[in-house]
């Protein structure tokens, strides 16, 4: 019974990664990012106070393993849900919609996705590579160049030397470089290719499961709002929408 | 008769070291003169000066009457432009030692090259003119050999053929055979008087005494820079003057 | 052009820039270092061994040199983790480095080795010396001195090759560099800068070969 | 270690694969065209009577022979746009190409214009060559053949250096070599597939050279 | 007396070419051998075999007494192992006409690098040594040169010192003097008769006639592979018997 032993224990242990912001990443020793604020909010959940959690750095093919073994109570690592994995672990509910968008120089010649769009041939989009890179920009840009380079670095830097007039990456990402570089990128206002990122706990332990998920569910759209909107801000620099009172949307 | 080659108060200095100091002599048509004495006496430098590869300071050559190198402008010596150089130096054939054949071209090139990029001549004309001197070496049938295919030996007699398809006025040999294997020597003399019988006139630096005693009609010892003695071979042979001329004549083989 | 700008963001930056020179280094010398070691092994294997020997030497040289070096690293990266070695960016970046050097020492030393005249050998076998002492009293010395000028500027070669580990994430100073663009966009005035700091390295590098090269007194070679 | 190989996705591509050679041969024949007229310049500056020429053209080796060749196609590439100078992806690369190797090809040619012997200049101007002449017909036609094999060795380390262009999208055989690795995850046959037609074409490529070099390079007399 | 060197039947080839065709001769102790010929004769390679730079595949060496290279395993002969061979090389000294000095070694080092790395001597007493043979060859006041400071003539005499230091039972020449320019020539022959004076035994392939003349004390003539002829060297410089050796006297010079 995993929710006694933590409780038992009087801290949480969340295997994350290292090295990927905004998602986890270490800033003075300290692990941080949108995965740890979701251990965060899970502690204060679990212990009334926010920084009962330790976190266990795991590579990312680490993640099924260390909780099959209960190395870890708990991986929160930007993983993505799909219908294999769910097969071996127990999936929690998603705490971010994952998509493609459009990143552009503020003030480059193309406004927005539409102007884009129109430009056809005569624009050139950044990509990493990656098989389906190409066919993926082209679901939203049918005619644009793809240029595929082989790191991160090298896609902003054929942003910003305007090899390319736009880059396309993880809205995630994407935003991270716009907070971070307030004022010099605009989001194109398209995304697609939407996937979910959630945690995942080990399974057949249904009562933790509950636990995790309602603990989620209120911090996305009851009482503990206020802490996920803030660390959705930080690390994304925009607001989620607040919960409406009276019907709950999110059961619509 | 005007003098072919005619050298007056010629001085040549390699910056501190003067080692041309003052030379004076002449070559008339169909004459043939060698050059003797002992090593460092000045003799190459001499030739290399009438066919214009060192510039001199001080006095003058004439080939066929005409001053080369320089030209005088309000009273002061000027060299003269490189066209000039390239011209005048063409009056002279020279002959060097190591033979210096381009190595890129056949025998035959070799010969043609400069008939067609100096006189102009058409290339049959200058292939056909080449090839005449060839024979007269005994190159014809090597003419489509590189050089790096021929012996010493052959690769001199071409040498000779190219300087003297030139026309030149004047012929200049500088030690045509010391660079070669002793087996060899005999071919190349051979050519050299074969040339001279025939009325080319020639300026031979040697050490083969016995050949220039045979060839020359007149030869001229050099030491340390100056004409020390100069007359006909049987005269200077037979009777050197200068106790120098004596000593080197003891050490030198015939 | 903002050069204030330029300034204080090397001065932000120069922790990392250091820290990545270092890595630079560090990659570099382990490469040259243990790449020698390997490379004399191979350049004896292929002057003075036995078919067996001699042949895979051969080979070696010959794959390593006919493979551009960022393929080399790639392929190390990739590979070993695929056949289950566990390295990091930093080990496979300096293990590719090492087998190119290997490869290019031991090109050398066969040269170097080969230059050397055979009425050596037989004068060193006609003083009663086997094999191994006219190898460490007569040939090595020699080969040495023949070849150091060409191993440093492979040293040289081997700084210039570890840009390419960045490609794999390793953070030297390319790396780095490219890092610190992302974040000010000073593309050229970083990128100029790396180069120079490069430039330093190489050049210091190659005058040390020069004064190395000037000073051993070259054995004069023979062809008997 | 029983690993099965299968080569078959990889060599399904072979029209990939073969696009990303040629290319690759394509940007070395044409960097070095540039880099050795480039380098023949330099050459020849470095033996210029005037000082100020020479320490220009040994200042041209040095920083370039110096400087890593990733750094010259990053620099191009990304950092000329802020001076306005927006060149292609393409012709990028062959301009930091070429430059890098104009350095090594100004020292081949250096070396090649030693290795003419002054006797043949002399030659050519006891018959009444000009200079100009001299250079066209003996200087020349001999350095370029005293130079050929060192001009090869250039070519192939050129060739080799195109795999570089991978790194600002040029899509030649490096560049495909990782897509396709991406695509198939057999690590180790890509890598194999790709470094064996990187050796095969250097190979070919000195056979081409050997042969030229029987024909030109002049034996000893 | 035994001899210090006797070689029976020996027969060398290389691959198709029989280079030596069944030598049989001896050296006794103290006795200067000089062995002639014309080129390509064998002589180089004979000497070569008496110091197993050569194998040879037929016939016997036996250097005081003991045979060289091989040894008898169940009646085949069997190539015996590295150590073995380099410790009877040493039992004879070599000079080439290469000198073949190590050129990074000084010339003191030269000589006690063989007494230190295969005698195992103390440095103290190899150097003590050294000096002394240096010394012998006048050589002694150039011990700290490197070999590319030295002339051609005093590079052979540290040669000398080398392979005699090593105190071997014979020592062997080959044309020892014959890359040196001929002034230098004298010297090193001085250095090569004042050690046959003392007695030291010496098998000497050389072209210098007059030196075997005066030195030796039995003159090997071979020709094609074969002892044409030997005997003492008044014998057979006077009075040669066979007409090869007849015209090859008469084309050597003395
Ligand atoms: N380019 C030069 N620079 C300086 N000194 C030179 C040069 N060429 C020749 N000399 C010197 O000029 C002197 C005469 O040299 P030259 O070659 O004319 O002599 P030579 O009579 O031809 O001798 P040899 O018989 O040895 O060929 C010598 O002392 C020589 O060292
Ligand atoms: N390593 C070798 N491989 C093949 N043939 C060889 C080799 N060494 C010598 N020969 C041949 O053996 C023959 C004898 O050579 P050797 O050097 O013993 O002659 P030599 O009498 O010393 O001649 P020289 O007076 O020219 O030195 C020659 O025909 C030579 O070409
Ligand atoms: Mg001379
Ligand atoms: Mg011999």
């Amino acid at each position: 019974d995993t929710l006694q032993t933590v409780l038992d224990r009087g801290e949480l242990i969340v295997g994350t990664g290292s090295s990927n912001p905004p998602w986890h990443f270490t800033d003075n020793g300290q692990t941080v990012g949108f995965d740890a604020d979701i251990g965060h909010i899970l502690a204060q959940g679990l212990f009334n106070d926010p920084s009962k959690v330790r976190f266990v750095n795991q590579s990312s093919d680490a993640r099924i393993p260390n909780l099959l073994t209960n190395k870890v109570d708990i991986s929160c690592q930007g993983m993505t849900v799909t219908a294999a994995r769910a097969q071996q672990v127990a999936f929690t509910v998603p705490y971010y919609r994952e998509g493609v968008g459009l990143l552009m120089l503020k003030g480059s010649d193309y406004a927005d996705y539409d102007a884009l769009k129109a430009a056809g041939s005569d624009i050139t989009v950044a990509v990493l590579q990656n098989v389906y890179a190409e066919e993926m920009v082209h679901q939203a840009l049918p005619e644009a160049e793809v240029d595929q380079y082989e790191s991160q670095n090298l896609i902003y830097q054929a942003l910003n030397s305007r090899r390319a007039n736009a880059v396309a990456t993880d809205l995630s990402t994407l935003k991270w470089y716009m907070k971070n570089n307030a004022g010099r990128y605009i989001d194109a206002g398209y995304s697609w290719n939407p996937q979910s990122y959630a945690c995942a706990v080990s399974p057949d332990d249904q009562r933790w499961l509950n636990f995790v998920n309602t603990t989620l569910e209120e911090a996305m759209y009851g009482v503990e709002f206020q802490r996920y909107a803030d660390a959705f801000e930080q690390w994304f620099g925009e607001r989620p929408p607040a919960p409406q009172t009276g019907f709950p949307a999110e059961m619509r | 008769m005007t003098p072919i080659v005619e050298v007056r108060d010629l001085h040549k200095r390699f910056g501190e070291l003067e080692v041309l100091k003052g030379i004076d002599f002449t070559v008339a048509e169909g004459e043939v003169v060698s050059i003797i004495g002992a090593s460092g006496s000045g003799k190459t430098t001499l030739l290399r000066c009438l066919n214009l590869l060192e510039e001199f300071h001080r006095g003058d050559v004439l080939i066929g009457g005409e001053a080369i190198g320089y030209h005088l402008r309000r009273g002061q010596r000027v060299r003269i432009g490189e066209r000039e150089v390239a011209r005048q130096r063409a009056m002279t054939g020279m002959v060097f030692q190591a033979f210096n054949l381009f190595p890129h071209m056949s025998a035959l090139d070799n010969v043609t090259l400069g008939l067609t990029k100096v006189r102009g001549m058409p290339r049959p004309q200058a292939v056909e003119l080449a090839d005449h001197w060839l024979d007269r070496v005994g190159m014809l049938k090597r003419r489509d050999h590189r050089p790096s295919q021929l012996s010493g030996g052959q690769q001199q007699r071409v040498a000779i053929a190219r300087a003297i398809a030139m026309s030149p006025k004047v012929m200049l040999f500088d030690e045509a055979t010391s660079a070669l294997d002793p087996e060899r020597v005999g071919e190349v003399l051979e050519t050299i008087r074969s040339l001279a019988q025939e009325g080319m006139t020639m300026v031979l630096v040697t050490h083969e005494m016995r050949f220039a005693r045979d060839v020359s009609d007149k030869v001229v010892f050099m030491e340390d820079g100056r004409i020390a003695e100069q007359g006909p071979p049987q005269r200077l042979f037979l009777n050197p003057e200068s106790p120098r001329l004596q000593a080197f004549l003891k050490t030198s083989s015939f | 052009m903002d050069w204030t700008y330029f300034f204080n963001e090397v001065v932000n930056n120069r922790d990392a820039l250091l820290h990545g020179t270092a890595i630079t280094f560090a990659v570099s010398l382990i490469a040259i270092l243990t790449g020698t070691v390997l490379g004399i092994v191979i350049g004896i294997a292929v002057t003075y061994g036995n078919k067996p020997l001699r042949w895979p030497a051969r080979l070696y040289i010959d794959i390593i040199r006919g493979t551009p070096v960022l393929v080399l690293v790639l392929a190390t990266f990739y590979v070993s983790a695929a056949v289950g070695l566990n390295f990091n960016a930093f080990q496979a970046g300096a293990l590719a480095l090492t087998l190119f050097c290997a490869s290019h020492v031991g090109e050398i030393l066969r040269g170097a080795l080969q230059s050397l005249s055979r009425g050596q050998i037989e004068a060193g076998r006609a003083i009663g010396l086997t094999f191994d002492g006219i190898f460490r009293y007569i040939l090595f010395p020699q080969a040495l001195r023949y070849a150091l000028p060409t191993w440093i500027t492979a040293a040289v070669e081997m700084v210039k090759a570890s840009t390419l580990l960045s490609v794999i994430g390793v953070a030297e100073l390319l790396l780095t560099t490219q890092q610190i663009i992302s974040n000010n966009f000073l593309n050229m005035q970083f990128y100029l800068l790396a180069g120079v700091i490069y430039f330093l390295i190489d050049f210091a590098i190659e005058q040390v070969g020069r004064f190395i090269g000037r000073r051993l007194d070259q054995p004069t070679r023979r062809t008997v | 270690m029983n690993y099965h190989f299968n080569f078959a996705p990889i060599l399904e591509q072979w029209p990939l694969l073969l696009s990303g050679i040629g290319l690759g041969l394509l940007l070395a024949l044409v960097s070095i065209a540039i880099g050795s007229v480039l380098g023949l310049v330099v050459a020849f500056a470095s033996r210029a009577p005037s000082r100020w020429l020479r320490s220009l053209a040994f200042t041209w080796i040095s920083i370039l022979r110096n400087l890593p060749i990733l750094v010259i196609v990053l620099f191009l590439f990304f950092g000329m746009p802020q001076l306005g100078l927006s060149l292609d992806k393409i012709t990028s690369f062959v301009v930091a190409l070429s430059l890098y190797a104009s350095a090594y090809m100004a020292e081949v040619f250096r070396g090649g214009l030693l290795s003419v012997p002054q006797g043949l200049v002399e030659a050519g101007q006891a018959i009444g060559l000009t200079s100009l002449r001299i250079k066209r017909y003996i200087v020349l036609p001999i350095m370029f053949r005293n130079a050929l094999p060192a001009f090869g060795n250039n070519f192939i380390s050129l060739f080799k250096d195109t795999s570089l262009a991978a790194t600002i999208a040029v899509p030649e055989l490096t560049f495909y070599a990782r897509k396709i690795n991406s695509e198939t995850f057999r690590v180790i046959e890509v890598w194999l597939v790709a470094s064996l037609l990187y050796i095969v074409c250097c190979y070919a490529i000195t056979l081409v050279l050997r042969a030229m070099e029987k024909r030109l390079v002049l034996e000893k007399a």
